[in-house]
């Protein structure tokens, strides 16, 4: 693969993050076709940006040749989002407390802490196919 | 992501717009920073007023800007802070670090209190 | 411009073919969202191509300083689509037919007619500022 | 758009994937096509089966490859048309002027009748 796919509502990308803007615009796109307002299109587009990161970066450890999908549907007035990667996953409630003053002045480790804060749920699912970090955000 | 930078008064302002979310556009920001310490030009503003929003590859960006120029006797300042990177800023708790002003002109101004 | 921008419903991009990907993505997007069926979406993401391709070339004359937008809205069981350039516009009555035997091998001139073949209206706007074309297809 | 390239029984299968709606990518078969009539590789399949859909920009790629083939004495055969491809082709009447076979077999078959 050396392009965005589209399947349905899937987008599936080479591991690169080149084309994390791919999977934004896919995104932001049926956000917009579903109505969604603004300010939860950004949400929502923050926290999928930081999950294909970590897929791109973690799961997939950079490895171009692997892919990156990510899956979005609407059901009883709650988004779904899945981002599935190649690799051997996570435990998102192990994650060090970015907020904890020794951890405030690093560079990295708030991804999923933000992804948390922004939507309803965070969950990780493990196949031997690879990793999928699924979240979901009520529309209310 | 784009980036301009100008300076005003002997300080740097930074200027990126669209969105911070790593990849290829978050280097430019991240280079351009750097530079500015290696060129010893180190009091900087970041104007946030463009930027749509960022995520977390943007906030360690900015902290990593913030840590390499106090560390080396400069100072990074926030101008145009928008609510959704604020709210960022809440939920990480990095706003108890960055210094935030609700213009360029008064994060300048900032500057020559001291 | 030098990056696709979103506005609501509305995609920027500056005038370059590299581009036509970029808007492909989004305008599925949206129209995934707004649950068009697969078949449909084809024939729209055609009719987008073929004219982001003319607002790039014909409207824009390839100079990537311009832009070009693109704009989708569904109201009334029907979807509409503007895809605007900063260039002197033309009329789409007045092109040759693609299908006369004379022009039959030609190796351009067919976009605006496929357009018009998929699509239910294709009309014209002039401005001081540039060009747009409106296409419409209603859902049924 | 991607583009893999295969000869089989001494004709050149050309196997596009994806969308063909032009920009860099269009280019990519239009060389591909051109080099195989430099390299006398005149008789050509081009294999839709992947092709998601195309354009005009397609279309036109299609059918300069025809002609510069047959003016050069050779010829272009397209296999596994799928039914979005059909209609445009119809549409246009080049149904008219392109040879379609149902596999690539079919097609490779067809050039050893001659
Ligand atoms: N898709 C993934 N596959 C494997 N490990 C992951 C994945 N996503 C996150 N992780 C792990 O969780 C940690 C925290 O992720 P995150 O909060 O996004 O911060 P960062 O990516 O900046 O380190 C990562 O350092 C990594 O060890
Ligand atoms: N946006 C536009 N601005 C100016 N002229 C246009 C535009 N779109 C189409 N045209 C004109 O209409 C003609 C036919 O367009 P089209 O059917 O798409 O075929 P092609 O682009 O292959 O020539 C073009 O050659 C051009 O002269």
């Amino acid at each position: 693969m050396d392009k965005p796919v589209i399947k349905g509502n899937t987008i599936s990308v080479p591991s690169k993050l080149d084309h994390l803007a791919d999977v934004d615009l896919f995104i932001e796109g049926i956000l917009r076709g579903y109505g969604t307002d603004e300010s939860l299109i950004a949400d929502i587009a923050i926290s999928v940006s930081e999950l294909v990161n970590n897929a791109v970066s973690h799961g997939n450890r950079g490895e171009a040749n692997k892919v990156v999908s990510v899956s979005i549907n609407k059901a009883n007035g709650s988004i779904r989002i899945a981002v599935s990667d190649e690799g051997g996953g996570f435990d998102p409630e192990e994650i060090a407390n970015p907020i904890a003053d020794e951890n405030l002045l690093k560079e990295i480790g708030r991804g999923i802490f933000i992804v948390k804060s922004l939507m309803d749920s965070v969950e990780t699912k493990k196949s031997d196919k690879g990793t999928t970090v699924v979240i979901t955000k009520s529309l209310q | 992501m784009k980036l301009s930078d100008r300076t005003q008064d002997g300080i740097v302002v930074l200027s990126p717009s669209g969105k911070i979310m790593g990849g290829p556009d978050a280097s430019l920001l991240n280079d351009k920073l750097h530079q500015c310490i290696e060129d010893d030009q180190k009091r900087i503003v970041v104007d946030l007023a463009g930027v749509e929003w960022m995520n977390s590859t943007g906030l360690g960006i900015l902290i990593s800007s913030y840590t390499t120029l106090r560390n080396n006797g400069g100072e990074l300042k926030l101008a145009n802070v928008t609510d959704k990177i604020h709210s960022l800023l809440v939920i990480t708790k990095l706003v108890t670090v960055f210094e935030a002003h609700d213009s360029v002109d008064e994060a300048i101004g900032s500057f020559g209190q001291k």
